[in-house]
């Protein structure tokens, strides 16, 4: 399946994968000052990793044997066998964070802007488009693709 | 002391209703002039160390952010310029000889803007270029005088020659000065289109080798990093005897910017200043000259191409000229607008002539003598678009070399600042956090759009004229008028004013 | 194929995906006392505490049946397994024919020997149908409880007696609470959370006796002290639920033996879940992990070994989430070293409730404590899943933003290029 | 009413003014004889008449013409067909350049060989879909930004090695179809097209407008079927759509 | 005679008949083959080139001279009798013909190099002719060589071709290569010496079409001591072939795949070593690429080379019977003097029809 890759020798530590995926999964897709200045703001679904001059984005890996479904209480974490994409159904998580303690990526973060929930990478819901953070990339340091 | 008498050049403007405290500008600019206030929960800025990058302005997500000229630095005065009163209150704080970065921002005439295109209309054919063949193939280097041919074979072969795909080429710009993501970015795209890039004065680095039939490697006064495997690592080599930016004068690498891979590559100690002397040492006429090319062909065992460039000064075509009868192949003239990473201010500013009248002066008197065909003529400083190349073509260029555009496509936003080290760009830079904000992927997608988009416009511009091979428009000043130019020009550039 | 699958929690779910990656055409049926749809377990005081409705109980969506063709048979029990006719004997009298059977029948309260325990109000904290019970008696203004046992259950049952306005006290015997998973320092920490809301503790000491008529109206602790109560939760933990192969060919230690493929010693008899003794990766040998995710993957793999895959089960871990109101806390592996084979890293700030405590052996890490700051603990999971020897990055570990950027470089890489297989 | 106009001396404006005179007096068939050089025959009588043609005509042949038919008994030169909107032209030898430019309607089937640039700019328009049948081989740039309509192209009689058509085959073509008898070496198609094998509604079309050319000139229709024919068509109908930048 | 003018673009017809045998046949066919195409020109220009005219001085070199006024000749002739032995000298036989207007003098003399001037210039003797050719069309206010081989002449002048071989009266004259040029400049201020043919010693050219190429052919040949005093395509074209062929020694081949080089995509496509010298052809002459549209037809005493650019913008088409070969912009005009031919065809472009006199192996 195409997942999302980055690549630390190019990433500039901008964070803007952060600022776009926040807007991509707020209330306001497409206004970023919205996004951030009314409403509930959610966490970002990637993280920027850096020490400089070392930084790359890490996001949900989307593994095949995803141990974040297989630790999931409620059964709100599933893998789309079809997509491949492993995704969290907010509204039965119970915010018990399982699943980040089974996360080898440390991708599945704390929401609480909300209702507790787990918060992770959905590829922004689609396998198809390119998910908001590699589309907004100023320096082509993430990729999504298939390999 | 840190009270400084000059105003800060630049304002920085944050739109306060647009900023989302994001923190990208803070991330971005390498001279630190955004923070974060902690008290106040906001992104705050402070503009005195703003180089006007245009950085911090690109990268904020939600436009929130300008930079722009202090409208009122100085009182109006129509003799001081801010520019000039400020240049004296860094030299009285400092003693120093002011330095800068790029070619020359002064208003000088721009003659590519004076010269105007023909095209055909009814007694012949314009050519559309997009469906109908449209060749731009140009060989540089020394022709023969005859050609002999025997059993329809060519009986002896043709001196070295580089075949170009495209006639413009990156000009010389060393690793050290600029990153070696612009390197890679330069050499892959001159691979992809078809090209050569110039590895400048500082060596060529490990991982660049492989691109050696796209390279032009540089020998220059102070010899960094040249050994027999890198002369032999390209397609040619270049002299460079003197740079448009800064004619007369040598180079000086800051030990800053020698780091460990630029010390490999110039084979000096990391650290230490990497100085080019004003002079080759071992050139001090024109015979001296004669001599480096011919060590050079002899350790290239005669199989590459030798290229001579110099700065555009004011008895350029006599230089030429003695240069082409010293056994150079190609010549490349480096006009006085041309870019640098470091020249004093006012050599920048004052020194040379344009490269448009040194051409159409080199090509003119070359002709004149009969050698114009023994020798290729490459000019640069100031290619700034494809109807500048056509008219370079036209006047009597072989090719052009372009940087400041090639470094323009890699992003850079001509902020003149290179010899800082901290272009926010990540091009003339070799500070590792600044370096990975070049990415060669994307660098030599764009340097080869560039060139291709400019070979695309070459065409059109051809096809208008009723030509599809750029050997017929090489020298070929008919196509080229004048306009607004005096008399005296246009008797050196050779063309007849418009309307003629 | 006929497969047949005793329980219907994580184990048993985990085995039907299991085998419908493998087999999408078998028989599959799925036996178990309880009435319900499968449901988490543990959302049971999440529902006590009123934070989950029914509906949101259900493990897997309403279709699951449905969509993976098993034949749900609820509310019944498997009696007995007759291992030579191939089949399984229900209390309604039906035999269920199987060429794969998976024993997931899970565990069964511990309810230690005191007096007495005939009395009413007491219950356990496994099933959904205690807490329903439970909350019966709420509803009709029972609202003080004693809870033995300062485990995840007690604990989570504690919590949610204390939000549905019952007061709260829980015996403990150990020295400290969750003392299977905190160390002291990190106990007294959360337990001072919980007694700042409420909360009251009582730690080692046990129940000796329950008092009351027909129900339940006090106890008295083994030092003789004696606690009020209307209510008494039993939640000390759980034994594997073994009765349907006590005393039959298939093999139990404490729980039913399994090989690697979480086979039992006859062939076609599977086991998984709470049940079995699974391989537990830290201890690097089988033991009882009753945990959900252990059980989910256990069942999986038998699952899918059922249908004609090899599939080996790597091993489990004992790894356990837990948060209490705002303070969440993850613990995995060894959390409490007994010998100085043993490196320990830690670091506390008692003010804030932040503790993390890193475990190493060898090189690796075999465990952690994660108090308040959890961000990404997993990472430490599968450094410790893996075996990674650490040694180059050892004193990056307790960074607040641990991280890939503390792995050497190639490591990194070649871990992020993939998903986790 | 056929009606004979001996053409030798004429000069084309006269000739043309005789041709119209004919037709307007009622003249079904036109014969010309001894013709040599005169441009633009057939251009202005706007009604569908016969003109046979015996001797070379000039340039611009059937240009503009709307509904006529001619046939040329010998070759013809260029511009051919030129704009042509409906009607027939025949030829019976081999033609010149840049025929049936723009040609947006009729059909033009050429016996022999043709020169450079033909079937430039053919296009459909509404009914209106041009038809040209080249017998022998062309010269570069066939088909060249051809917008629509059908070019057919034989290749009978040629030598061995001699490519079908020269470079640049449709080069810049958007629209249409260009159907070749034989093989098409790859290196001399325009870059905007691509081969393709011949479908069901192909080889109807082709054999309809084969059975007429065939039957116009004599030509043994099995023979010229015996050879496969592939098709060539654009693969874009915007081939430079991203050429250009805004500026 | 003004010579220095901007350059004039121009579009033509051409008409070219040889007779492989060298059989002589007079003007009539040629002028009738160029008067069909009547339309292509606009009589501002037309003219013949004939080989085999002037058998009774076949070792001369007979220059064909137009003249202002009687002053510029005298002056003129000084340099010419200074520098050559003219053996015989007269004004060229004309008739009044109504569409010619303003004829200058036009003057006929037949030359062989003086001697001594020859020697003490230590050049060969065509490179002396051709020296004396430039000189005169150079330097000379009023006086234009406008023919100057050997058994062969240009007649050229303003108005129809058609008329203009009536004003010189062609039809005298037999010869067993015509050429022939009718012209449609867009702008001309009607000189003479600016019609075609252009010649050169015995090289002659007429040609349709207009060289886009012409200021990079003109500034690359001006390296070699050609004077492109005419700023028309024709002169640069006769130029070329004469710098290619006399100077270069270049075969004919050679010399047509420099003006009329194969596209890149074709060179690649040939074997090494042809690969490897259309290459250097075009790396080392690619200034005498001829670009832009053209058709030609080269005559040299040996033969006749049509030939067109390599794209093809301009039309041609060949014909033989017996021993004569045919060129013509357009097919009628062919069949005008030809009405059955052999053999019909179009020449692809920068594909050269050659026709060589028998006996001859090159031109």
């Amino acid at each position: 399946m195409k997942k999302v890759y980055a690549k630390e020798e190019v990433c500039v530590g901008c964070r803007l994968c952060e600022v776009h995926c926040i807007v991509a999964h707020s209330e306001y897709p497409n206004d970023i000052i919205k996004a951030f200045k009314k409403g509930n703001r959610p966490v970002a679904r990637v993280l920027v990793e850096e020490n400089k001059p070392v930084s790359f984005a890490l996001q949900c890996r989307h593994c095949e044997d995803a141990p974040c479904t297989k630790s999931c209480i409620t059964g709100a974490m599933q893998r789309n066998s079809e997509t491949g994409i492993v995704y969290n159904q907010e509204e039965r998580c119970v915010g018990c964070w399982t699943c980040i303690l089974a996360c080898p990526f440390g991708a599945i973060r704390r929401d609480e802007s909300g209702k507790k929930a787990a918060s992770k990478c959905d590829l922004c819901s689609s396998n198809d488009e390119v998910p908001a953070c590699v589309a907004n990339c100023p320096n082509e340091a993430l990729s999504f693709e298939e390999r | 002391m840190n009270f400084n008498m000059a105003v800060p050049e630049f304002l920085i403007e944050r739109k306060k209703e647009r900023c989302i405290d994001c923190k990208v500008c803070i991330t971005q600019c390498a001279n630190e002039c955004h923070s974060f206030d902690i008290d106040e929960g906001r992104v705050v800025s402070d503009e005195t160390a703003c180089v006007n990058c245009q950085r911090c302005v690109v990268f904020c997500p939600t436009r929130a952010l300008s930079v722009v000229n202090n409208p009122q630095q100085y009182k109006n005065n129509a003799n001081w310029t801010a520019f000039d009163i400020n240049t004296i209150y860094k030299q009285a704080a400092t003693g120093g000889i002011l330095l800068t970065g790029m070619g020359t921002d002064r208003n000088y005439p721009i003659y590519w803007d004076h010269l105007l295109l023909n095209a055909s209309q009814v007694t012949n054919p314009s050519i559309d270029p997009l469906r109908e063949p449209m060749e731009l193939k140009t060989f540089l280097g020394r022709k023969p005088e005859k050609l002999v041919v025997k059993d329809g074979k060519l009986a002896e072969k043709l001196p070295p020659q580089l075949e170009l795909e495209v006639p413009i080429m990156f000009s010389a710009m060393s690793f050290g000065s600029i990153s070696l993501n612009a390197h890679k970015s330069l050499a892959r795209a001159a691979e992809e289109v078809g090209t050569f890039y110039n590895t400048g004065e500082g060596g060529l680095h490990r991982d660049l080798y492989g691109y050696g039939n796209n390279t032009i490697v540089q020998v220059a006064s102070g010899r960094f990093g040249v050994h027999q495997e890198y002369l032999n690592a390209g397609k040619a080599i270049e002299i460079k005897i003197g740079q448009g930016a800064k004619p007369g004068i040598g180079g000086h690498l800051p030990g800053e910017k020698v780091g460990l891979e630029v010390s490999l590559t110039r084979m000096i100690p990391q650290g230490s200043d990497a100085i080019s002397p004003a002079p080759h040492h071992d050139i001090y006429s024109i015979e001296d000259l004669r001599q480096l090319i011919f060590s050079l062909k002899e350790a290239t065992n005669y199989e590459k191409p030798v290229s001579v460039k110099i700065a555009a000064v004011h008895n350029v075509a006599a230089i030429a000229s003695g240069i082409a009868r010293a056994g150079a192949d190609i010549i490349a003239i480096d006009g006085f607008k041309g870019g640098t990473g470091a020249t004093p201010l006012r050599t920048r500013d004052s020194v040379g002539i344009p490269v448009e009248l040194a051409l159409a002066a080199v090509d003119s008197r070359l002709r004149e003598e009969g050698i114009r065909n023994q020798v290729s003529l490459v000019v640069g400083g100031t290619v700034r678009n494809s109807s500048d190349i056509v008219k370079a073509i036209a006047l009597g260029a072989d090719a052009v070399y372009i940087a400041t555009s090639a470094l323009l496509a890699l992003g850079c936003h001509l902020c003149q600042k290179c010899y800082t080290g901290k272009c926010n760009w990540g091009i003339a830079t070799q500070n590792p956090n600044l370096i990975k904000r070049l990415n060669p992927d994307i660098g030599a997608k764009r340097a080869a759009n560039l060139l291709k988009a400019w070979a695309h416009e070459i065409k059109e511009l051809l096809g208008g004229m009723g030509i599809n091979a750029l050997e017929s428009l090489r020298g070929n000043r008919l196509m080229l008028r004048g306009i607004g130019l005096s008399q005296k020009e246009l008797e050196i550039l050779g063309v007849v004013h418009a309307g003629e | 194929m006929n497969y047949v699958i005793i329980g219907n929690s994580a184990a048993a779910i985990g085995a039907v995906e299991g085998i419908r990656q493998v087999d999408r055409e078998g028989r599959i049926t799925i036996v178990s006392d309880e009435k319900y749809h499968t449901y988490s377990r543990p959302l049971i005081s999440y529902w006590l505490a009123g934070k989950v409705s029914e509906d949101k109980m259900v493990y897997r969506k309403d279709n699951f049946y449905e969509v993976n063709s098993v034949t749900p048979i609820l509310g019944v029990k498997a009696v007995k397994i007759d291992f030579t006719g191939k089949k399984v004997e229900l209390a309604d009298g039906t035999n269920l024919p199987f060429d794969k059977l998976l024993v997931a029948a899970g565990g069964k309260p511990i309810v230690p020997p005191m007096d007495g325990l005939d009395k009413k109000g007491i219950y356990s904290f496994i099933k959904f149908d205690d807490v329903k019970e439970i909350k019966d008696a709420l509803s009709v203004g029972k609202n003080k409880a004693v809870v033995i046992g300062a485990g995840l259950i007690g604990l989570k049952a504690a919590e949610a007696l204390n939000k549905a306005g019952v007061a709260v006290t829980v015996v403990e015997l150990a020295n400290r609470i969750l003392p299977a998973i905190l160390d002291e320092e990190a106990g007294v920490m959360v337990q001072d959370y919980l007694e700042k809301n409420g909360v009251k503790f009582v730690l080692n000491n046990t129940v000796s006796k329950v008092l009351g008529e027909a129900e339940v109206s006090g106890v008295v602790l083994q030092n003789g002290t004696k606690l009020d109560c209307d209510m008494l939760i039993v939640a000390i933990g759980v034994n594997p639920n073994i009765a349907l192969v006590k005393e039959t060919e298939v093999q139990v230690n404490r729980g039913i033996v399994v090989n690697e493929k979480m086979e039992t010693s006859v062939y076609g008899i599977y086991a998984a879940g709470d049940v079995s003794e699974g391989f537990d990766i830290v201890y690097g040998t089988n033991r009882v992990l009753p945990l959900l995710p252990n059980a989910y993957m256990q069942g999986e793999i038998a699952g899918r070994n059922m249908a004609g895959a090899e599939e080996v089960f790597a091993g489990g871990l004992a790894m356990n989430a837990i948060g209490f109101g705002d303070l969440p806390m993850l613990t995995a592996g060894i959390i409490k070293p007994d010998s100085d084979q043993f490196e320990v890293l830690s670091e506390a700030d008692t003010a804030n409730k932040c503790y993390r405590k890193v475990i190493l052996k060898d090189g690796s890490v075999v465990g952690y404590i994660c108090l308040n700051k959890v961000d990404r603990a997993g990472i430490m999971t599968g450094l410790i899943k893996e075996k990674v020897d650490v040694s180059a990055f050892k004193d990056k570990l307790l960074n607040p933003d641990f991280g890939y950027i503390d792995f050497p470089k190639e490591f990194r890489k070649s871990r992020l290029s993939g998903g986790a297989e | 009413m056929i009606k004979t106009i001996d053409a030798k001396g004429i000069y084309y404006k006269q000739l043309n003014d005789k041709i119209l005179q004919a037709a307007e007096e009622g003249a079904d068939k036109i014969v010309l004889e001894n013709v040599n050089g005169q441009r633009y025959i057939g251009t202005r009588v706007d009604r569908p008449v016969e003109i046979e043609v015996k001797g070379v005509p000039g340039n611009d042949l059937g240009a503009y013409m709307n509904g006529s038919t001619i046939v040329v008994r010998d070759n013809g030169q260029d511009a051919i067909g030129n704009t042509m909107n409906a009607g027939k032209i025949v030829i019976h030898g081999h033609a010149g350049d840049v025929l049936g430019y723009a040609m947006r309607g009729g059909k033009l089937f050429i016996k022999g060989d043709v020169g450079y640039r033909v079937g430039i700019h053919m296009k459909e328009y509404q009914e209106l879909i041009p038809k040209m049948v080249i017998g022998g081989c062309a010269g570069n740039f066939l088909g060249e930004y051809m917008a629509g309509g059908i070019l057919v192209i034989l290749g009978l009689n040629r030598k061995p090695e001699e490519p079908i058509a020269g470079d640049y085959l449709g080069t810049g073509m958007h629209g249409g179809v260009i159907y070749v008898r034989g093989e098409v070496d790859k290196t001399m198609l325009g870059k905007e097209v691509s081969v393709f094998e011949l479908d069901e509604t192909d080889n109807k079309k082709l054999d309809e407008l084969l059975h007429e050319y065939c039957n116009d000139l004599g030509i043994d229709y099995e023979e010229v079927r015996k050879e496969k024919f592939v098709k060539l068509i654009p693969v874009s109908h915007r081939p430079y759509g991203n050429l250009y930048v805004n500026c | 005679m003004n010579k220095i003018f901007p350059r004039i673009p121009s579009g033509c017809a051409i008409s070219g008949i040889m007779n492989k045998k060298g059989h002589r046949f007079s003007g009539n066919d040629i002028i009738k083959s160029i008067a069909l195409m009547h339309d292509r020109s606009n009589g501002l220009g037309g003219g013949f080139a004939a080989y085999g005219i002037y058998p009774d001085y076949p070792d001369h070199y007979a220059f064909h001279v137009f003249y202002d006024s009687l002053a510029n000749r005298i002056n003129t002739e000084e340099f010419i009798n200074d520098h050559f032995d003219v053996d015989m000298s007269e004004p060229i036989h004309t008739r009044k013909v109504r569409s010619i207007n303003n004829p200058p003098l036009i003057w006929r003399y037949f030359v062989r190099p003086g001697q001594n001037k020859l020697i003490s210039s230590e050049l060969t003797e065509e490179e002396y002719v051709v020296r004396c050719v430039m000189r005169v069309n150079s330097c000379f206010e009023g006086a234009y060589i406008f023919s100057s081989g050997k058994n062969m002449g240009a007649f050229k002048g303003v108005g129809y071709p058609e008329d203009i071989g009536d004003f010189y009266c062609l039809e005298k004259y037999d010869g067993y290569i015509w050429t022939a040029h009718g012209r449609f400049p867009t702008n001309t201020p009607g000189w003479w010496g600016g019609a075609h043919p252009f010649t050169l010693l015995d090289w002659s050219i007429v040609h349709n079409g207009e060289i886009s190429s012409y200021g990079a052919n003109a500034r690359f040949l001006e390296m070699f001591g050609y004077k492109c005093t005419l700023q028309t395509d024709t002169e640069a074209i006769t130029y070329i072939f004469d710098y290619l062929m006399r100077k270069q020694g270049l075969p004919l081949e050679m010399a047509v795949a420099t003006v009329a080089a194969p596209l890149w995509k074709e060179i690649d496509r040939m074997d090494q070593d042809k690969k490897e010298l259309l290459k250097a052809l075009r790396a080392v002459f690619g200034n005498l690429l001829m670009n832009g549209p053209f058709s030609i037809i080269l005559g040299t005493k040996n033969g006749i080379v049509a030939l067109n650019d390599r794209i093809k913008l301009r039309n041609m088409v060949a014909a033989t019977k017996g021993d004569f070969l045919y060129l013509a912009s357009e097919e009628s005009a062919i069949r005008e003097v030809c009405s059955d031919p052999e053999h019909v065809w179009v020449p692809k472009g920068g594909e050269p029809v050659i026709g060589l006199l028998e006996g001859v192996d090159n031109i």
